[in-house]
């Protein structure tokens, strides 16, 4: 196997300077809490299957040394905030839990962040919120905010294709979606294109009839649509049936880079851009072979959610042995590492993960558009 | 002790918080009113509280105060236009109600953030506060329930037409029952929105509603107890189920279906209900000996 | 565009219809919410999609799936609603166990699902689209609005002219006096919900089918217009509910059109409460739902 | 002591004339007697005078003041208090409970002092209770005032509505078909509470199907036949009146 082959490499050095480190075998206590079910399963569940693969590898690989593993439990809170509080809670009454990767988004990561501050906790919670990094310096946030990730679209929106007017279709009523089309409008306002509609759809929305007959039968160079895959291929696929002029370029953002959002939407989908932090199927020997196994062991191709969990991981686990190999696998210790970790090879994005003096997160984005059935990287 | 207080203090307080919800939808139900407005009540005072205390400098303890007159005040004008509806007609309006608040509140977002909701809000409750609140709160329905009021609610649920042949105004008692269930929902909204740091319009949806009604119903509808005992139910069966995770929905839908089968008075209910038979009885027994003996001394 | 929305309102509609007839046929029977009925409906395009990947033609796949929501719904019924109406007085307590139902169904669906939104293979259905009078319908678009009016009119037949629609309305009367007619309550009860069954099935593969989309929440949003549809046409009125189904169709087509949007649910919520307020027993409704004190 | 007065009231159920023309009065210190076959429309009577049924004609007045428009409770609070037909219990209730609902027009504790629990609210309460059982040792339910009311027998059920319905002390009470179900010890004795009541100076109208019970009580009788007032006067004019007769003889084959 590939990965396994090129990860023994990269790691074997620094194994073997931790087996003369330490005398005898340490067990690494970490807890994925994600949203396995509930509003946020989509991504809480998918994160939860990528890291919880990168775990296993890591361990196979005797990657904190010999003897040593990481002794992870994938705990779910429902998406729900007083889960979420209480079982954070409970897991800093643990001593030996070092840290928890999750929870998932909006508020449970939020709630969770305080509970950890307050309890002294690593938390290195999935969304992108910059509030979680504000609320102390125990929570940590493992995707990229707004503010890195949207500018790559906007920019191709603004420049490379240059529209000048635009169509706006987000998510009402969720926050992280909400989040990323008020940035993307802000900056392609800025950069002088208009808005000329703007609609909000809910998350459990179907029948977007009415919605399509009315972009399509107004003018505009450019729908963007800010939602999960699924729906947003099924807003387009409407949109395309309502009779869109097929000129009009459509684009999304990083949620779209899905498998999903290929199989739903069929031909309807063919040329939309979208941004993502993960090509399907790999676009690097690190990331084909995380794709391989994945679908080996799942079933089923690998999203970006996937990804980012099992990027996540690897950028755990290096924070976890750094902390060891300083002689502090304490929570303190570990937290102090996460927010050093530079150039953490990952799956996702421009392949190398790091943390700025803020902790933001910085790995990159491509800009990719639907060709043949497939994601491609888009024409500059 | 300590210990156990620290690794269990957020179900303590999310307990406490149930109660007082619970609270909110049982009064409605003991006046014979067919609410489910409590969680937009609970929106409504969460959001009150949040918006003051994030952008106005108004002492906490007052914006909790502004927050419970809010909603009690929004279920007085609410109760006027559900006053000629009944039934499944009032469960209806009253969930409107709720569908009204979080679409307004999602739309507001100048106002309300929007989907992304409030977030910074200063975190000044603890769980004593709750327990004080929760104390006082059982004083005044404990009041309720000795005094006419609590015997005209009782009244309304079990038999409308006998407590206006007695003179009661069912709309005035209805607009009480409904004040007085959006100053609870009001006021532990509040409470929860400085408990949790963040809200958003998600938090007092269809699951907030289920949730709420669930702790009523498995507790019971009409004693002070119900509440308490399905609040604790609920805290404890996640810790207790947590092996079946993927299935709570599903466990929460097996509890309500079989306690409003076989056990429709509710857990906490048919406790106070079996110590009322058991002192009954004792007294029934007590009068059949002293007749005895009465009966005895005139014979003789 | 006007006409147009008014068209995507009345095919939207014309499906709310179908789902909303179950739901109020039910109340006016048993005069009882059931609030699974946005469940059944859920399971009906959950079935049908299931049967169509495993390699049934689409059209077996739609009358296996009727006939499973059928027997999910006389399950409903026997589970949720039985011991509870014979013990009587059943309005709130039924309305608990049938959200109790609700949520045990949901729950199915999103393991079986996997939370994923799933969608009928491409080419179930000829995707295929007309220009009449500058309007724009696809295939699917007239079938809809075909097979429910059939429906409906099938259905109304079978209320108004046959003898089990006399013992359905003798049974919504007065459920001792129909027994003392010879009429089998029960049998009654059964057979409405597998009828209310059968159509929620048929409402959801539509829906699913026309909006290429099944997940295991979609009953919701159908379940909260249904109260609308039934509280408007008068709970328990069968034509009440296909007048506010098409009325709702069309108004929801037009806010999104022409109004901000993220209102829609505010105004639509509103004028239930407008209803209410101006006719507690709905604009078609004809049962006594006010009390409390008023001369009648 | 007021007095009731039926002016010309009429009930119509769209064509039906269910009450026509009827005029009658229910004087203070008397038991007035209505009794008429079934279906006579005695019950729309009481129906009409509580506020339960809108008056299709004429009007209903109190010592001179109308009532025919008023709702149920409005009615009550005028001193006009009623028992049902078909027993209408709080069936959760014990009997006391039962009883203590009775007294809510007399209720003088405010709303904010019901909440705090303040004295003047317990001091209602207690006050109410003391009557109750006075009451209730009146009507010999003492035994039975800890029981669930819709546990009891029959006859014990309507005493307690009876109890309910004269807690207020009202002016007139309508006491609809009371003794019904009830054997001749049992009816005797309420006989002699009803006798009680009347000297009291109340004003009492018991609607009853059977003839015996109302004569042996009434002063005055008025019988309703199809909706219409065919007869009306002492018990002794009323039961030798051949349409009266008729009525009973031909509606009643049992």
């Amino acid at each position: 196997m590939k990965t396994q082959s090129l990860m023994l490499t990269a790691t074997s050095a620094a194994a073997m300077m931790l087996a003369g480190a330490s005398a005898h075998a340490e067990d690494y206590k970490a807890v994925i809490l994600q949203s396995l079910t509930g509003g946020a399963a989509f991504i809480g569940k998918n994160v939860a299957d990528g890291a919880v693969l990168a775990a296993e590898e890591l361990n196979e690989q005797g990657f904190f040394g010999e003897g040593n593993k990481l002794v992870f439990s994938v705990e779910d809170d429902a998406t729900d905030r007083t889960q979420t509080l209480s079982l954070i809670t409970r897991l800093a009454a643990d001593p030996a839990t070092l840290m928890v990767m999750g929870p998932t988004s909006g508020s449970v990561a939020l709630a969770g962040a305080n509970v950890a501050n307050e309890r002294e906790f690593p938390v290195m919670t999935t969304t992108n919120s910059m509030e979680v990094l504000e609320n102390g310096p125990w929570s940590f946030i493992m995707t990229q905010p707004a503010s890195i990730t949207m500018p790559f679209i906007a920019d191709y929106t603004a420049e490379t294709l240059g529209v000048e007017t635009c169509a706006v279709i987000g998510v009402k009523d969720n926050e992280a979606y909400v989040a990323l089309q008020r940035m993307y409008e802000d900056l392609i306002t800025e950069a002088g294109v208009e808005i000329v509609s703007n609609d909000g759809v809910a998350l459990a929305d179907s029948d977007f009839s009415a919605l399509a007959t009315k972009v399509a039968s107004s003018d505009q160079d450019c729908v963007f649509v800010g939602t999960p895959a699924a729906q947003g291929a099924n807003i387009i696929l409407q949109l395309k049936q309502a009779g869109l002029d097929p000129d009009t370029a459509i684009l999304g953002h990083n949620a779209f880079a899905s498998p999903t959002f290929i199989e739903k939407g069929g031909a309807a989908v063919e040329g939309v851009y979208l941004i993502g932090a993960w090509v399907p199927g790999g676009d690097n020997e690190f990331s084909s072979a995380f794709a391989e196994n994945f679908e080996e062991k799942m079933g089923f191709p690998a999203d970006e959610w996937n990804a980012m969990g099992y990027s996540g991981m690897q950028v755990v686990a290096h924070a976890i042995r750094d902390a060891a190999e300083a002689g502090n696998a304490t929570r303190e210790g570990v937290r102090d590492a996460l927010g050093e970790q530079k150039d953490v090879p990952v799956v996702v994005g421009t392949h190398t993960y790091t943390l700025d003096e803020e902790r933001v997160p910085f790995f990159g984005m491509k800009v990719l558009q639907v060709k043949d059935g497939e994601f491609t990287v888009a024409p500059e | 002790m300590m210990q156990f207080y620290l690794a269990y203090q957020p179900i303590i307080d999310f307990f406490l918080l149930s109660v007082g919800f619970g609270y909110s939808q049982q009064i409605a139900l003991r006046a014979g009113v067919f609410s489910i407005a409590t969680a937009g009540f609970a929106a409504l005072g969460s959001y009150c509280v949040a918006i003051l205390a994030t952008k106005t400098g108004i002492p906490i303890f007052l914006t909790v105060i502004l927050g419970t007159a809010l909603a009690a005040a929004v279920g007085g004008v609410l109760a006027l236009p559900l006053a000629r509806l009944r039934g499944a007609f009032q469960a209806i309006a009253t969930l409107a109600f709720v569908q009204i608040i979080l679409s307004l509140l999602l739309y507001g977002e100048g106002f309300t953030g929007g989907a992304l909701g409030i977030v910074g809000i200063p975190r000044e409750v603890n769980t004593w506060i709750l327990l004080a609140v929760v104390a006082v709160t059982m004083y005044v329905l404990w009041n309720i329930g000795r005094s006419g009021m609590g015997r005209v609610f009782n009244a309304l649920r079990q038999e409308e037409s006998v407590a206006s042949s007695l003179g009661v105004n069912i709309g005035k008692y209805h607009i009480i029952a409904f004040i007085l269930s959006g100053a609870l929902g009001g006021l532990f909204g509040g409470l929860q929105s400085l408990y949790t740091f963040q809200i958003e319009p998600h938090n007092y949806g269809f699951a907030f509603i289920v949730n709420i009604l669930t702790v009523v119903i498995l507790g019971g509808r009409t004693t002070l107890l119900g509440p308490i005992m399905g609040a604790l139910i609920m805290a404890l069966l996640p810790e207790i189920a947590r092996p079946l995770a993927e299935n709570r929905q599903a466990v929460n839908g097996v509890i309500l279906i079989l306690v409003i089968t076989f056990l429709p008075n509710g857990v906490g209910d048919e406790i106070v209900f079996w110590f009322r038979r058991r002192k009954q009885a004792r007294q029934q027994q007590k009068r059949a000996s002293e007749k005895e003996a009465r009966d005895a001394v005139s014979t003789s | 565009m006007l006409t147009q929305q008014i068209l995507n309102g009345l095919v939207s509609g014309s499906v709310y219809a179908l789902f909303s007839l179950g739901f109020t046929l039910i109340f006016g029977v048993q005069k009882l919410l059931n609030f699974a009925h946005g469940a059944t409906f859920m399971a009906g395009a959950f079935i049908a999609y299931y049967c169509t990947i495993s390699g049934l033609p689409f059209v077996m796949a739609i009358g296996f799936s009727m006939l499973a929501t059928g027997l999910i719904a006389i399950l409903i019924d026997l589970i949720a609603f039985r011991t509870l109406r014979k013990r009587g007085n059943a309005e709130f307590p039924a309305l608990v166990s049938s959200i109790g139902v609700d949520l045990i169904l949901v729950s199915i669906a999103q393991q079986v699902s996997n939370t994923q939104v799933l969608n009928f293979p491409f080419g179930t259905f000829p995707i295929q689209f007309y220009d009449i009078f500058g309007l724009r319908i696809s295939l699917l678009q007239i079938v809809i609005l075909a097979t429910v009016a059939v429906l409906v009119a099938a259905l109304i037949f079978y209320l108004k002219k046959t003898t089990f629609g006399r013992q359905v309305r003798a049974v919504a009367t007065n459920e001792r006096a129909a027994a003392l007619l010879g009429v089998n309550a029960q049998s009654v009860y059964l057979q409405t919900f597998f009828i209310a069954g059968a159509l929620a099935g048929l409402a959801g593969v539509l829906i699913g089918l026309l909006f290429n989309s099944i997940q295991f929440l979609m009953g919701e949003p159908y379940m909260l217009r249904a109260f609308v549809v039934v509280v408007i046409g008068g709970l328990g009125s069968v034509q009440g509910a296909i007048i506010a189904s098409l009325m709702l169709g069309v108004a929801q087509s037009l806010t999104v059109a022409y109004l901000p949007s993220g209102l829609t649910d505010a105004i639509i919520f509103g004028l239930l409460f407008l209803v209410l307020l101006v006719r507690p027993n709905g604009l078609f409704g004809d049962i006594n739902a006010v009390a409390g004190g008023t001369r009648q | 002591m007021p007095s009731l007065h039926l002016d010309n009231v009429a009930k119509h159920f769209g064509g039906l004339k269910a009450v026509d023309e009827v005029t009658m009065e229910v004087r203070p210190g008397e038991i007035t007697g209505l009794i008429g076959p079934n279906g006579a429309g005695k019950s729309t009577v009481v129906n009409m005078i509580s506020g339960v049924l809108a008056l299709t004609e004429g009007d209903i007045t109190v010592d001179g003041v109308s009532l025919a428009t008023d709702r149920a409770d409005v009615v009550a609070r005028k001193g006009v208090a009623r028992t049902f037909q078909n027993i209408r219990l709080l069936p959760e209730a014990t009997v006391l409970e039962n009883v203590l609902i009775g007294f809510h027009r007399r209720e003088e504790a405010s709303i904010l002092s019901q909440l705090l629990g303040l004295p003047s609210a317990r001091r209602d309460t207690q006050r109410f209770e003391e009557k109750a059982w006075d009451l209730l040792r009146r009507f010999r339910m003492e035994d039975y005032a800890e029981y669930e009311a819709g546990n009891l027998a029959y006859g014990h059920q309507r005493r307690v509505e009876m109890m309910r319905a004269i807690a207020a002390e009202p002016d007139i009470v309508l006491l609809d078909e009371p003794v019904a179900g009830m054997n001749d010890v049992e009816s005797d004795e309420l006989a002699t509470i009803f006798r009680e009541l009347a000297e009291s100076g109340m004003a009492l109208l018991l609607i009853e199907h059977n003839v015996g019970f109302v004569t042996r009580l009434c002063k005055q009788v008025y019988v309703l036949d199809s909706g219409r007032m065919i007869a009306s006067g002492s018990p002794e004019t009323v039961t030798s009146d051949p349409q009266v007769i008729a009525a009973y003889i031909g509606t009643s084959g049992h």
